[in-house]
């Protein structure tokens, strides 16, 4: 079971855990804004049709490679306030070691392989978040044979 | 052929969408973004700093090399931050 | 924050997610009774004292060794059904490698260092589990240097 | 002292719990073993493979040669299964 979804609508962390749970192993990842850095505000763009392209890309090898029994993204776009969830990952296998790798596997190559930008706001300024170096090598590790 | 623009890419040029039809000479990504930079400087701003652009044909990421043609849909933008 | 729990209670997953919820990364494991290979009736017995001491030892090494922000770690005992939740547990960190790493810490020691006992039961005939050699081998690796 | 049995250890035994008072000779867990595997047949089968038995001394794992001088509560059970 594969599940992909880009919304402006707040994460139902209880619906989305209970889609993906189907027996066995379950790991999930969820962000969350951060409430200790100042910023009041953060903004997600995203490329509407080729993010969840990406994203179901993604999830169909995660099935793949894992022998998954469910694969679930859930990623929010628009203005969001700190405490809110902007993306929940969730993975269902026989076996805890499946679900746990395969839940690392699409959050960090979800933050190299999906087209997102993030935006904060702290009081009258807005910056465009900069990709992290620590961000491409979560994601190579995945690349490696 | 449409080209899109997200982030502060888009900030910069004004717009999220042109329609436009490059001379046959501009036949991969890299030349497309030369001649783009030329339309204002808006555009010569955006594309100032190439090691902080991206690009995708058709929905799916590329590198700098890859051909445009007969592409519907270009994108560029900066490195993604999802997640 | 830490947080143990052993009760024959259901896990209450959005209320447990959001306990350990505080900001930046949750990472979570849930376990669920599997209903693929006939079991009717799966129990749990446990060593009470001994247990929560176990699980509460294991979420302090957690915190420490990766700087939580929370660590929680619910088990279920008593008589449970498939799909129902046997385990669960959540972490939350700044940044997500450390919720990850220390979620999979968790489960995998929890597989070994805590003392607890399942039966499952089939019709009329009930059997202990047996402890697999994969999960002495999966607690083992946290512990190299 | 209180010795606790666990899983099938405690179904094979038929009790829970018992208080014992171990002769002077019977210096650590391996040699409590010993001694209690002769207190009935429950006792011997329980403890005929000892590969199989995990012990506890006031509540944290131990291996058999551990001692028990001074030890309250005794656990003998089979490796843990939990999670």
């Amino acid at each position: 079971m594969i599940h992909v979804r880009v919304s402006p609508v707040p994460i139902d962390l209880a619906a989305e855990h209970e889609r993906v749970e189907q027996g066995g192993a379950v790991a999930t990842f969820t962000g969350v804004v951060r409430a200790d850095d100042g910023v009041e505000e953060l903004m997600l763009e995203h490329y509407p049709g080729a993010t969840e392209a990406a994203l179901t890309r993604l999830a169909e090898e995660a099935v793949a490679r894992w022998s998954l029994a469910a694969a679930s993204i859930v990623h929010r776009v628009g203005p969001m306030r700190p405490g809110e969830r902007i993306v929940f990952v969730g993975t269902c296998a026989p076996h805890r070691g499946a679900a746990l790798e395969a839940c690392a596997f699409l959050i960090d190559r979800l933050k190299t392989d999906a087209p997102f930008w993030k935006r904060e706001r702290r009081g009258e300024s807005a910056r465009w978040v900069e990709q992290r170096e620590g961000d491409t090598n979560a994601a190579d590790r995945w690349r490696r044979p | 052929m449409r080209v899109l623009y997200f982030a502060w890419i888009r900030e910069q040029i004004g717009v999220g969408e042109e329609l436009i039809d490059p001379p046959a000479g501009v036949e991969t990504v890299a030349a497309l973004v030369e001649w783009l930079a030329h339309r204002s400087p808006g555009h010569a701003a955006a594309f100032s700093d190439r090691g902080k652009l991206r690009a995708a044909v058709d929905q799916a990421f590329v590198p700098f090399e890859a051909g445009i043609a007969g592409a519907r849909e270009i994108a560029l933008f900066p490195p993604v931050t999802g997640g």
